[in-house]
């Protein structure tokens, strides 16, 4: 039953973790240079942090970078720790966390169709919630979705006036 | 589609009859569909005007779209409602099939239903109360007593601009003809 | 010659008379089932709107063998009319009619199992296999009963069946032979397809099965057939259990009374599986049912 | 899938046995269900990018439309976020009264899942009964919030407005009459009813282990005996003081799930009659200064909360600005929905299929977002 302290020395012992923070009661939060992120899940996984809740994508185009974060929660320890990792904007290829937790490769296909990061070794990629989209993937910063729907659809107009004029 | 409509009495009794019995098929498109399950059941019993809920749509007159549409849904929402017999309503249900409502500038949700659909009529709210609902549905029985309920007609006569519309959203739609 | 046309006016007007029983029956069967879940329902009369309706509507047809199936299920159910005594009306009562009975109503599903095939939808032909199969476990049991009953009282037509138990309702086979009588009820369910027994037709699961393609005039059709079913059925257990009826009212009361009966009995119990709905037909009705048979033999 | 003993049957997306806008295409031989397949994304209408667009106090009334069954569980976890992200004080009163509600929407969910239920397997009676119950917990909520279904109530920092005492005699009445005549008519019914068990009995098992390696949790984890809720293991609002049970059942399946579904309602009902009677009076609302101008520093979070399916979960990113940075939503039924149609729906027979999507309470607008 470790705290949150224990845990930050266990990773600190095993990997040279970029970051570490103490986020709220039971709330951790470590940063990974990307090779070291894969050994870190599966070091975790063997240490009762077996729940993966999800794995959510976040934009950075200032500094040219998609942040992964993988969330793990142990039944022993009651603690959530979010596991950071930064990749390059343009090629954005990563490892597939599959081999791990099978069900990772949906939370993969979900990020694939919405930031168009390519996952190694997850073999089926096509689409999971679009459908035959043509455009950048739409949660990137850079997709603007009010411009986007002004091309393709046409909004109900009030005697002349466009409703969101 | 032949066009076999005998006009004159036998007209009036069908529509009579069309108004009293109504197949309701609802296609629960978005979050509107919360709001049927407590009108279909014993407080507020949409069955006692006799309207009652369809299994499948060839057995269905009345197609309710509850909520938004995404361009995935409204492509088999198409495929549906051509599958539908010929006396068949659209009633559009929430403010999102009126003018996309809350979802405005979402790049995946129709904004306005009757571009691609012909609506007898729209109940408006974000997610409409169940008395709002039925109100509406006593409103459309007159509509087809009277006889103004001819959205199908319209979808007849006006077959290329829907279809342009519907191509213009999916990129190609599978016809039945 | 007058005979021919006396039966055929009186054919006719029996037809006409048990499908518009049936529909009656059916929109009670409705108001009984919506005053059990606290609320109004449809009007009595909605199932004739109903059919009025769906013969105004239009109907996409998928080939012969889709319109014939049809045609051959209503039909085959006209036929059983011929053999029925509804009260004291009674067109043919030669011996054998029990079986004959037995026979038709078999076609009836036959040709509707036959349309749905046509139909093509996998989703009716998984529906009309299931109804297939439910028959396959009620006319076991049903057919020990009705051998017994023609070894008991010596005929085989429905007529002289309920002609044996004339005389004070005692001799009624109600009472004669209770444990015969809940079998066959239990039976009567499963016949009409109704609740727990109404897997064949189960919305959720596959699209109210063996009608899901059929709109329009051929669902009016079925409509009819399967209120013409329910008259049948139930006036074949009034007439071999509850003693038939002199006058066409009292059989006709009878028959609500059985009627509201099944219905109530169908409204709290969720459907079977189809497997689970043979294999009970076949461990409890069918043993009480040798069980009658044998204490009838010795 | 070889075409003459199989055949592929579309479930849904528009079918009566499918829990909401939500296809799952399978194949099957004979009657049993060879290989399945989510057919996801039909109630996608980009949330997250909507969220990108609005100022946080405006997202509170698009956030409730997440998921159709729980709207207030939406509310509640991203207040929960912006606080965490601010580390703002709720006042103590605003935490019970979110219990209060959170509490109230468990209730209405379970009557609501236990009647869909019921209408799989063919038993209408108790989903009109099931949905006549959760009428009278909705004409509560409209007494509180004045809407019935998305009430916009829990925001950042506190709740909209106070609970009149009267009111909350009105919730304690509502608890008897549930106790005391509306669950055990569904109790008679339902759980009483052989058919149903063994429509259910032995039907859609997940066992602890497949339930665990996939993510699931909630119900479907609670079934197999091990009695994991958020409200014990990170308690947040006002659970720390109360105290209740937690239910579980024994070999996970769908007839454990929907008993548990029964005793975590009488469990909600000891928890509302605990929260009503320890109220502390006080303020509702945390003083955060002119609702359009909320700002919060830069920073990140993933707050989570129990909801009747599970855990419910959001990861938020703020960069200081008026706007929420990056949401992302972790539905309950996300690792069911997906990965779980296409690994355990596989040999269920085919009139099991309805009984195993309503059971494990899979929610479409999840994980379409």
């Amino acid at each position: 039953m470790r705290n949150e302290k224990d845990l930050l020395q266990l990773m600190n012992a095993h990997f040279e973790p970029l970051k570490l923070e103490i986020k709220r009661k039971q709330n951790v939060s470590v940063e990974f240079k990307k090779e070291e992120l894969i050994q870190a899940l599966s070091f975790l996984k063997s240490h009762s942090y077996r729940h993966l809740s999800t794995i959510s994508c976040v934009d950075w185009p200032e500094e040219g970078e998609f942040e992964l974060v993988y969330h793990l929660f142990s039944y022993d320890d009651l603690i959530n720790i979010s596991l950071k990792t930064r990749i390059k904007r343009d090629p954005g290829i990563f490892q597939t966390a599959k081999e791990i937790w099978p069900v990772a490769e949906f939370y993969e296909r979900d990020i694939h169709d919405f930031f168009g990061v390519k996952f190694k070794g997850n073999d089926n990629l096509e689409e999971l919630i679009l459908e035959n989209w043509q455009e950048i993937p739409p949660m990137r910063k850079d997709f603007d979705t009010r411009k986007f729907v002004n091309d393709k659809y046409e909004w109900r107009d009030y005697n002349g006036q466009k409703h969101t004029d | 589609m032949n066009n076999n409509f005998v006009k004159g009495s036998w007209q009036e009794i069908l529509d009579w009859a069309q108004n009293k019995s109504i197949n309701m098929l609802h296609y629960c498109t978005g979050c509107g569909a919360i709001e049927l399950p407590p009108t279909m059941t014993s407080r507020y019993d949409m069955s006692r005007f006799g309207i009652g809920p369809a299994a499948t749509p060839r057995q269905a007159d009345l197609l309710l779209v509850t909520g938004y549409l995404s361009t995935k849904t409204l492509r088999r929402l198409i495929y549906t409602y051509e599958q539908m017999q010929a006396p068949k309503f659209v009633v559009g249900f929430g403010s999102c099939t009126i003018n996309g409502g809350m979802y405005w500038d979402s790049y995946n949700t129709i904004k306005q239903l009757d571009k691609y659909l012909p609506v007898e009529m729209y109940i408006a709210g974000c997610m409409p109360r169940p008395e709002a609902i039925l109100d509406g549905l006593l409103k459309l029985k007159k509509m087809i007593a009277d006889g103004e309920a001819d959205g199908y007609q319209r979808y007849q006569d006006n077959l290329e601009y829907y279809h342009q519309n519907q191509e213009a959203v999916l990129g190609e739609v599978q016809r039945t003809q | 010659m007058i005979d021919i046309i006396y039966r055929i006016g009186h054919f006719v007007l029996i037809t006409v008379f048990s499908m518009a029983l049936g529909l009656l029956f059916m929109g009670i069967a409705r108001k009984i089932v919506a005053r059990i879940q606290k609320r109004y329902g449809p009007p009595v009369y909605q199932p004739y709107l109903d059919v009025l309706k769906l013969f105004g509507k239009d109907a996409i047809t998928h080939g012969f063998i889709f319109d014939f199936g049809a045609i051959m299920a209503l039909g085959g159910v006209i036929a059983t009319l011929f053999f029925i005594p509804l009260g004291s009306w009674q067109l043919y009562s030669m011996e054998g009619t029990v079986i004959l009975v037995i026979y038709l109503l078999a076609i009836a599903s036959l040709g509707m199992a036959m349309g749905t095939v046509g139909s093509g939808n996998p989703q009716a032909s998984v529906g009309i296999s299931r109804a297939l199969m439910q028959m396959l476990g009620y006319e076991l049991p049903y057919l020990v009963i009705l051998f017994a009953l023609i070894y008991r009282y010596q005929t085989s037509s429905v007529w002289g069946l309920m002609q044996a138990q004339a005389g004070s309702f005692l001799n009624w086979n109600l009472f004669a032979y209770p444990l015969m009588a809940a079998v066959a009820f239990v039976v009567l369910i499963g016949m009409m397809g109704k609740k727990p027994f109404d897997s064949m037709i189960a919305p959720s699961e596959i699209g109210s099965g063996p009608v899901v393609e059929s709109g329009g005039k051929y669902l009016g059709m079925l409509l009819l057939q399967k209120s013409i079913t329910i008259i049948i059925e139930l006036a074949l257990y009034v007439n071999l259990f509850l003693g038939g009826a002199e006058n066409i009212l009292i059989f006709t009361f009878k028959m609500l009374i059985v009627w509201v009966l099944a219905t109530m009995f169908g409204s709290l119990f969720p459907r079977f599986r189809i497997e689970d709905g043979i294999k009970f037909f076949w461990k409890w009705p069918l043993g009480i049912a040798i069980l009658q048979a044998i204490y009838i033999i010795t | 899938m070889d075409k003459n003993t199989q055949t592929e049957i579309f479930f849904g997306p528009n079918h009566p046995g499918v829990p909401g806008n939500y296809g799952i295409n399978y194949e099957f031989e004979g009657d049993t269900v060879t290989s399945a397949r989510a057919n996801a994304g039909h109630l996608h209408r980009g949330f997250e990018k909507l969220m990108e667009e609005r100022i946080w106090i405006k997202n509170t009334a698009l956030v409730p439309r997440i998921c159709v069954e729980e709207p207030d569980i939406n509310e509640m976890v991203y207040a929960m976020g912006f606080e965490a992200i601010g580390e703002i004080e709720v006042p103590r009163r605003a935490d019970y009264i979110r219990s209060i509600i959170l509490e109230l929407a468990r209730i209405q969910g379970h009557i609501f899942s236990i009647g869909g239920n019921a209408a799989g397997i063919g038993q209408y009676t108790v989903m009109h009964w099931g949905t006549l119950t959760r009428d009278y917990l909705l004409d509560i909520f409209e007494e509180i919030t004045g809407a019935r279904v998305y009430h916009i109530y829990i925001r950042p920092g506190g709740v909209r407005q106070d609970i009149e005492d009267e009111t909350l005699d009105k919730i304690l009445d509502l608890m008897d009459e549930l106790e005391n005549e509306r669950f055990p008519d569904l109790q008679k019914a339902l759980f009483e009813n052989p058919n149903a068990q063994k429509r259910w009995q032995g039907k859609a098992v997940i066992t602890k282990e497949e339930a665990i390696e996939m993510g699931a949790t909630g119900p479907v984890l609670r079934a197999n005996g091990v009695p994991h809720d958020l409200r014990k293991m990170m308690p947040y609002a006002a659970y720390d003081d109360v105290e209740f049970e937690v239910p579980t059942g024994e070999n996970g399946d769908a007839w454990d799930r929907i008993k548990i579904a029964r005793d975590d309602m009488l469990q909600s009902i000891k928890i509302i009659r605990q929260l009503i009677n320890k109220i502390p009076d006080g303020p509702v609302q945390a003083d955060l200064g002119n609702g359009l101008k909320y700002k919060i520093p830069k920073g990140d979070a993933y707050v989570k909360i129990e909801s009747k399916r599970g855990e419910y979960g959001y990861y938020m990113v703020s960069d200081g600005s008026l706007k929420p940075y990056r949401v992302h939503v972790r539905g309950a039924s996300t690792p069911l929905g997906l990965y779980g149609v296409r690994e355990f729906l596989p040999g269920t027979r085919i009139a099991d299929v309805p009984v195993w999507a309503k059971s494990l309470g899979i929610c479409p607008p999840e994980f379409d977002r």
